[in-house]
């Protein structure tokens, strides 16, 4: 995302985040040390705590999950030169959307109400999306401010909607009912249960394919199909796109329409997956922690995969180590996203630099 | 007068909750009108509103808060400078960075240190800015109609408040008729331009940087200092964003950005006031709406419905010499 | 019955342990407990609602029992996780779960409310007292409904300004809110607030203080968060049932089903020490105290707004 | 007695820019209150060495003497210092800002703007009256003409006091009587005893108005000349090593129907203003038609109308007859109906830069079946036709995966020429084949170009260089601030006659 430094490309793609994430986990270390608390230990906890569980393992990948739709999101507008920073708003309207059908259609068989809701959840996703989009082609409003706004405009609506529309009547919180179990996307367990096969309980669904089917897509787009090239074209350089007779304007809005629906997805993990009725607050920041995502993965959907793990693997191991130490919040890992965006986003000029400089003298020497 | 009682009630929390808009925005346009955008305003005000608070709690001095709350948001705007200025980094990505970083670890230092869910102790008395009653308020509030204005709009505000105007003030002036402000204003739109004038482009984004920082720092303190009495996680629940919405609304001029903080701090009060209401006639007002309000107005005016909001154009750009 | 060994553990409210209000009720019956009966206890705050059934669930694997789940939008997790548990014991406070392993602990707020209502009344000059709910849900209308009718009892024509904060979540914790509210109640002749609203009543109760006017608190004994200042607190005896529950748990005489403590059960009740006692006249107290006996004999019903979502003026 | 000393020497300059080497060990001598006119190809290095002399780039190695003095110059700052003021290819000015606050910019004169501004307009006054160079100080500078913008520019250095002034490529925006008025002020200036240091790529305004002139080429200086003792000709030798355009071997051509028609097109830019206003001509088939004028008088423009990347404002454009805004408005379409582009800027529009080779070399086409069917694109398929592409253009190095920035300034020119010829023009709207591309490119590009010709194909030539034009075109229609100014053949004209039309100049010269 910065003034361009040559470096090789398996290095760009693998070092690069790699160092981030480890500078990252440095510094938090050192807060960790800072509120008295032994960072070696917190590590060790944190990761017998995302990995050391059937259960542990689950939650890490349905909080990948999540991470995967978001990221994806992120990535897929970065190609177009976008910077979507609606993932959350957009996410929020995806459940929406999923709601919405449920509410109305779970009385019907599973095979139908399930499609229709994923549709739904991309619709939305897509459109509060489209909306910016389509605001900076028409109009030139930037849509990293439109998005911002859209981000505090969907919360409010959704709130309006629970409260005073689809909320379940006397209810304690804002929510809607509880859908019938057509509306339910399985839990792996329940899934695999079905041939046989038993894992421990926990909230990992189906979305958790879903997301990965939606990566393998993500990469045929980009780098396959003629609509990525057009999208690549109109990130590297718009004039060269406009020559091409690429029209960025329509690109831009197709695009932000696509990182939408991604982003939507999210509401299938929360809301089909695990929550079964639409209640607020469910997309809970993964939409920004899907910017650290994007950037770690280097908008590659397979580096997108192994960034949400670790994201997955942060939030898990976060609540456990919570338990077991109970001043380090599972905030440390909001934290730790916002270090891992730094260094991988901002200040990879730092873990550049050095590197590039470093293999320069490597071939150097070879020759 | 029932009526007008009730105006100058919400006229006068519409005050008190601008405030803080007020220092983020003059902190964006400091910031955006060198170039380098920002939109960690909201991470840099949480930021001080912890450090202020805690440092008030640990000193029971208001001031001493207020000192370190600036130290705070200015070290969090060091970093943002370094990344956008000297890095070249993407501004964006470190504005969002900042904003999870503060998020985070406020919340998570809060809880270390005091374990009461992220807040800091409840302060008083000295630990926080009291709202200055001027001379005879309470008397010439029986005058009616100019007697309240006096007493509620003008005085009963806390010093910070004060500050809030007299940083518009400067920042108006300074932009507009020193020297520092031409140069800053020049570096926004073309920083090649200030370079070949022998001007260092550097130091010029970084005290506006800088200058942010400070102004964020003392909104964050007003938030934690003035308006609460102590610090709450996330306190700043999205003002940040709201007054990078009225900086854009402003075009990122000081007196426009002043009074749609203002609006946007009445429209606040309103919805306040609103919250389960129900008004004879029209019934319960969906409060929703006039929270949506702000962000609404901004994508309308981004949207160039009413005028067109440009912003300086070397904005967001890392000013690179060398290809 | 025999004694049992248990293992008792607590899963606060998003508000937090220490939220002065209602976690931290529970929070001190249970360290009372742990005072008198040697037995450890353990206790975990949430950051977010996904991780309500993850702790839930953690606690029963780690074999902990009776679980306290504090606060109602614990229910649909307790619901699940009791499913999966069926030996380990829950109680949930403020919200009744309908299993054959959870105990519903449930409070005749209206009771409460109503006799600091009756003393708010008593105090006020203006004739005008306020409330200042937190979420605008049934349960806070609750309060506000018993605080009218304690108020009307006490004087008939006094008038009860009523402001809810907010519709999420958010306005159990907004201070800033919550203060602008009573100011703009003050600005209009209120001088006693009672506030239910978790967090957001720090603000209040600061507010009215810092006018010179009176503030009530809720759930806890708030009279010391500014002595003097403080009318008095609606005391919803959390302390109480979590001491309950644990105890019979190690008595072995813990029961499923609904628990419903209202003035007769001393779950709820009014608080008087050094910090308010110079509010309190002898004559206020005789009309509490007096009132506060009806209501146990019944002589006295205070209407519940959650038996039909209506509150009768 | 630093009176003898010259005003500049730089010795043994060198500047890298990344693999590219700007400058290579340059030394030049300039001599106090002389015009010094320095040439070269673009690319040359020119830029760079001045820039470097006014402490905008610094240089990796090398002296820089000031009146005799070694100096170390880090910062614009220290070179205003020294007493030198540029005025640069691409102006530095701040648009929204008015005149004065641009001229005043770094040299405010005290922490508040009210009393140095009084000075400033006074200099301002004082200035316009001494050289008539009279401007509105409270004009916003955006809203000026490039003339103005340009004095703005002139007036920043003087008021800083500059004795070097470091003009770079000042007439390339200018229109001949503009021109003219800079020479005058600049032979004003000199005859102060200022030093003036002048780089074009007009070798007739170097005879013109320079005392000596410099040549460099690839980054090195390779001469300098007494202008008095030497000839354009000359000059163009040294620039590019060769002789360059030994003019190319070419048949008479055989003109068939009438391709491209263009009527009354008038063209606006994005802020509005005039670019082509109401010019007519037509291009057959087989013919090569070559449109000259300075940089700026709405060659692009029009080339980008042509091409359906602009709409214009009012007017038509036929091919074979049928209306092309109406049967194929978009860029897209026009690929279709066989009119292709190879643009005048190859870095920005041409090609991609962060692109592979193969992947830039379907720039444009990239939704043709043949590189995938039907929503997928086959990089296979692509890579393939890359690779023979190499080899029939000679694209070097070989390598379709290699990144398009990469290459060379001619072997990515090549690029574009082999993808636009690949797909069988109907007419080939060709702009700056040649610049910044080194010799054997440039006669590789010019024998394409002929072929083409004598396959039928209609081409339309945009370029700067008159030589190019001269010895390729067929026909020539000379463009002037938006108009036709006139229309020749190779055979009844000269460069004489074209840089008068050029000039907006219309009667015939003799
Ligand atoms: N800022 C820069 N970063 C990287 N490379 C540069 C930069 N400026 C110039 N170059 C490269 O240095 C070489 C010399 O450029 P320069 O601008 O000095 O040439 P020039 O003689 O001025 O050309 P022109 O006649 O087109 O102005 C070119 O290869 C150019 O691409
Ligand atoms: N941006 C770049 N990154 C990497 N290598 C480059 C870059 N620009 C040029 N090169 C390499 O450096 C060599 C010189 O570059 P340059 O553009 O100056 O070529 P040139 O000498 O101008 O040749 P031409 O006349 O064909 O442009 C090229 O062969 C190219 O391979
Ligand atoms: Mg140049
Ligand atoms: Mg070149």
């Amino acid at each position: 995302m910065s003034a361009p430094i040559e470096l090789p490309k398996w290095a760009d793609v693998s070092l690069v985040p790699v160092l981030a994430v480890i500078v990252a986990f440095l510094v938090a270390g050192l807060v960790v040390l800072g509120i008295g608390e032994s960072p070696v230990r917190a590590s060790i906890l944190l990761v017998q705590g995302a990995l050391g569980s059937g259960e542990g393992i689950g939650y890490t990948l349905y909080y990948a999950t999540n991470f995967i739709f978001t990221g994806l999101a992120v990535a897929v507008a970065f190609h177009a030169g976008l910077f979507n920073i609606g993932g959350e708003g957009q996410a929020t309207m995806g459940g929406l959307g999923a709601a919405l059908i449920c509410l109305k259609l779970d009385f019907l068989p599973w095979w139908i109400v399930l499609p229709l809701a994923i549709m739904g959840a991309m619709a939305f996703g897509a459109v509060w999306a489209f909306i910016p989009g389509w605001l900076q082609v028409k109009r030139g409003s930037h849509v990293v401010i439109t998005t911002i706004m859209f981000n505090f405009l969907a919360a409010t609506l959704v709130v309006y909607l629970l409260v005073n529309v689809i909320g379940k009547p006397g209810s304690m919180s804002p929510e809607t009912r509880v859908f019938e179990a057509s509306a339910h996307l399985p839990y792996l367990h329940e899934a695999l249960a079905a041939f046989g096969i038993t894992i421990p309980q926990s909230p990992l669904n189906l979305s958790f394919v879903i997301a990965l089917v939606a990566s393998f897509l993500v990469w045929l787009l980009i780098w396959h199909t003629k609509l990525g090239y057009a999208i690549r074209t109109v990130g590297h350089s718009p004039s060269a796109a406009t020559y091409a007779g690429i029209s960025i304007g329509k690109i831009t809005m197709i695009t932000m329409a696509i990182s939408g629906a991604l982003a939507g997805l999210l509401a299938v993990n929360e809301i089909l997956g695990v929550q079964g009725r639409l209640l607020l607050e469910f997309s809970s920041g993964y939409g920004f922690i899907g910017i650290a995502v994007a950037l770690m993965g280097r908008a590659h959907p397979l580096g997108i995969i192994l960034a949400a793990i670790l994201f997955g693997m942060l939030y898990q191991g976060g609540t456990e180590l919570s338990f077991e130490m109970p001043r380090v919040t599972r905030d440390m890992i909001v934290a730790i996203s916002g270090l891992v965006i730094l260094f991988a986003g901002a200040l990879d000029g730092l873990i550049r630099r050095p590197m590039a400089g470093a293999f320069a003298r490597l071939l150097k020497s070879e020759g | 007068m029932e009526i007008y009682a009730t105006l100058i009630a919400i006229t006068e929390s519409g005050l008190r909750l601008s405030v803080p808009l007020i220092f983020a925005c003059l902190a964006g346009l400091w910031s955006e009108r060198s170039g380098v955008v920002d939109i960690g305003l909201e991470g840099k005000m949480l930021a001080a509103a912890f450090a202020a608070a805690a440092a008030a709690s640990a000193t029971n001095s208001a001031v001493i808060g207020l000192a370190a709350g600036i130290i705070a948001s200015v070290g969090f705007a060091l970093i943002h400078g370094f990344a956008a200025i000297s890095q070249r980094g993407n501004q964006i990505v470190s504005g969002v960075a900042i904003n999870m970083l503060a998020a985070g670890l406020t919340a998570l230092v809060g809880n270390a240190w005091y374990a009461q869910g992220g807040r800091t102790p409840p302060l008083e008395g000295d630990a926080r800015f009291q709202p200055l009653t001027w001379p005879g308020a309470e008397i010439i509030d029986q005058i009616p109609v100019i007697g309240p204005l006096y007493a509620h709009i003008l005085s009963g505000h806390s010093a910070l408040a004060y500050c809030a105007l007299i940083a518009t003030i400067l920042s108006g002036f300074v932009l507009a008729r020193t020297r520092f402000g031409l140069r800053l204003r020049a570096v926004g739109e073309n920083p090649a331009a200030v370079d070949t004038a022998g001007v260092s482009v550097t130091k010029l984004r970084y005290a506006a940087v800088i200058i942010a920082g400070v102004l964020c720092g003392f909104g964050g303190a007003y938030l934690s200092l003035g308006q609460a009495a102590g610090f709450l996680t996330n306190m700043t629940a999205g003002k940040g964003f709201i007054a990078l919405a009225a900086l854009i609304f402003a075009k990122w001029r000081a007196w426009p950005a002043f009074w749609t903080c203002l609006l946007f701090g009445l429209l606040d009060a309103v919805a306040i006031r609103l919250q389960g209401v129900v008004v004879p006639g029209i019934g319960q007002i969906p409060v929703q709406a006039i929270q949506a309000l702000p962000y609404l107005m901004t994508v309308v005016l981004l949207a160039g419905f009413i005028g067109k909001a440009i912003p300086p154009k070397a904005s967001g750009l890392p000013y690179v010499k060398e290809r | 019955a025999h004694a049992e060994t248990v293992k008792p553990a607590i899963v606060y409210d998003l508000g937090g342990k220490f939220d002065k209000s209602f976690n931290e009720g529970v929070f001190r019956g249970a360290e009372q407990f742990q005072k008198s009966s040697g037995v450890e206890f353990r206790d975990f705050e949430i950051q977010n609602d996904a991780q309500r059934e993850q702790a839930l669930r953690r606690f029963a694997k780690d074999g902990f029992s009776p679980i306290l789940a504090v606060g109602f939008s614990q229910a649909s997790a307790v619901e699940k996780v009791a499913k999966e548990f069926p030996k380990t014991k829950f109680t949930i406070i403020d919200m009744v779960v309908d299993a054959p392993n959870v105990q519903s602990v449930v409070f005749k707020e209206q009771e409460g409310s109503f006799l600091v209502g009756l003393l708010a009344a008593k105090a006020s000059k203006s004739g005008k007292v306020g409330f200042v709910g937190g979420m605008d849900i049934p349960l806070i209308r609750r309060f506000a409904c018993g605080y009218v009718q304690g108020a009307k009892f006490a004087n008939p024509k006094a008038e009860v300004l009523q402001n809810m904060t907010g519709t999420t979540g958010a306005a159990w914790n907004d201070p800033v809110k919550g203060a602008e509210l009573t100011k703009s109640q003050i600005d209009r002749g209120v001088d006693v607030v009672y506030h239910a609203a978790g967090g957001t009543g720090v603000g209040v109760l600061r507010a009215a203080a810092d006018a010179g006017k009176l503030g009530i608190g809720v759930d806890s004994n708030q009279n010391g968060m500014h002595p003097g200042k403080v009318l008095t607190s609606m005391l919803k005896r959390v302390d109480n049932a979590t001491i309950a529950s644990f105890q019979a748990a190690k008595d072995g005489t813990w029961k499923a089903g609904i628990s419903v403590l209202g003035l007769k059960e001393n779950g709820v009740g009014w608080a008087l020490d050094d910090n308010n006692k110079a509010l309190i006249t002898a004559d206020m107290k005789s009309a509490v105290d007096a009132a506060a006996a009806d209501i146990s004999s019944g002589k006295i019903v205070v209407h519940d707004y959650m038996s039909d979502s209506k509150c009768p003026e | 007695m630093a009176g003898q000393a010259p005003a500049i020497s730089l010795s043994s300059i060198d500047k890298r820019f990344g693999e590219v080497r700007a400058n290579k060990d340059v030394n030049l001598t300039v001599a106090r209150g002389s015009v010094h006119g320095i040439v070269g190809e673009n690319g040359a290095g020119k830029s760079t060495l001045m820039s470097i002399l006014y402490g905008f780039y610094e240089a990796d190695r090398g002296e820089i003497r000031i009146n005799g003095n070694l100096v170390r110059i880090r910062s614009p700052k220290e070179a205003i210092a020294n007493g030198i003021g540029m005025v640069h290819q691409h102006f530095m000015l701040v648009e929204p800002l008015s005149v004065i606050e641009n001229v005043m910019l770094g040299a405010e004169g005290g922490a508040m703007l009210a009393k140095g501004e009084a000075k400033m307009r006074a200099a301002l006054a004082k200035l316009s009256a001494d050289y008539g160079l009279a401007i509105d100080p409270d004009a916003i500078v955006g809203e000026l003409p490039v003339g103005l913008q340009q004095r703005v520019e002139i007036l920043k250095a003087l008021v800083r006091g500059a004795e070097i002034l470091i003009l770079d490529e000042p007439t390339a925006v200018l229109t001949p009587d503009e021109a003219e008025q800079l020479f005058a002020l600049l032979h004003a200036l000199a005859g102060q005893g200022k030093t003036i240091v002048l780089i074009t790529h007009k070798l007739h305004e170097i005879m013109a108005v320079t005392d000596h002139v410099s040549v460099m080429r690839r980054g090195e200086m390779v001469a300098t000349l007494e202008t008095a003792a030497t000839s354009p000709a000359e000059l163009a030798d040294r620039m590019v090593g060769r002789h360059v355009l030994l003019d190319v071997s070419k048949g008479p051509a055989h003109p068939g129907a009438v391709r491209l028609t263009v009527e009354n097109l008038v063209i606006r830019d994005a802020h509005g203003s005039l670019k082509v206003k109401n010019i007519n001509f037509s291009l057959r088939a087989g013919e090569i038609l070559g449109l000259a004028g300075v940089a700026g008088n709405g060659q692009s423009e029009l080339l980008e109308a042509l091409a359906g990347i602009i709409q214009p404002t009012l007017g038509r454009i036929l091919l074979d007859g049928d209306d092309l805004a109406l049967t194929a408005p978009t860029p897209a379409d026009r690929r279709t109906h066989g009119v292709l582009h190879i643009p005048e800027d190859r870095q920005r529009m041409g090609l991609v830069s962060a692109f592979s080779a193969a992947e830039s070399m379907i720039l444009g086409f990239q939704s043709e079946v043949a590189f995938g069917s039907g929503p997928m694109l086959s990089t296979e398929a692509v890579r393939a036709h890359t690779e023979t592409q190499m080899e029939a253009y000679d694209i070097r190095p070989r390598d379709p995966s290699l990144k398009t920035s990469k290459f060379s300034g001619g072997n990515q020119q090549k690029i574009v020429l082999a993808r636009e010829i690949e797909h069988h023009p109907k007419v080939l709207l060709v702009g700056q084949p040649t610049r910044g591309v080194d010799v054997g490119a440039i006669e590789f590009i010019h024998k394409r170009l002929i072929a083409l010709r004598d396959a039928g194909v209609a081409i339309l030539l945009v370029s700067v260089e008159l030589d190019e034009i001269m010895s390729l075109s067929d026909r020539i229609i000379v463009m002037c601030g938006g108009v036709i100014t006139g229309e020749r053949t190779p055979e009844t004209t000269n460069d004489r006659d074209l840089g008068l039309l050029m000039a907006g100049v219309t009667e015939r010269a003799a």
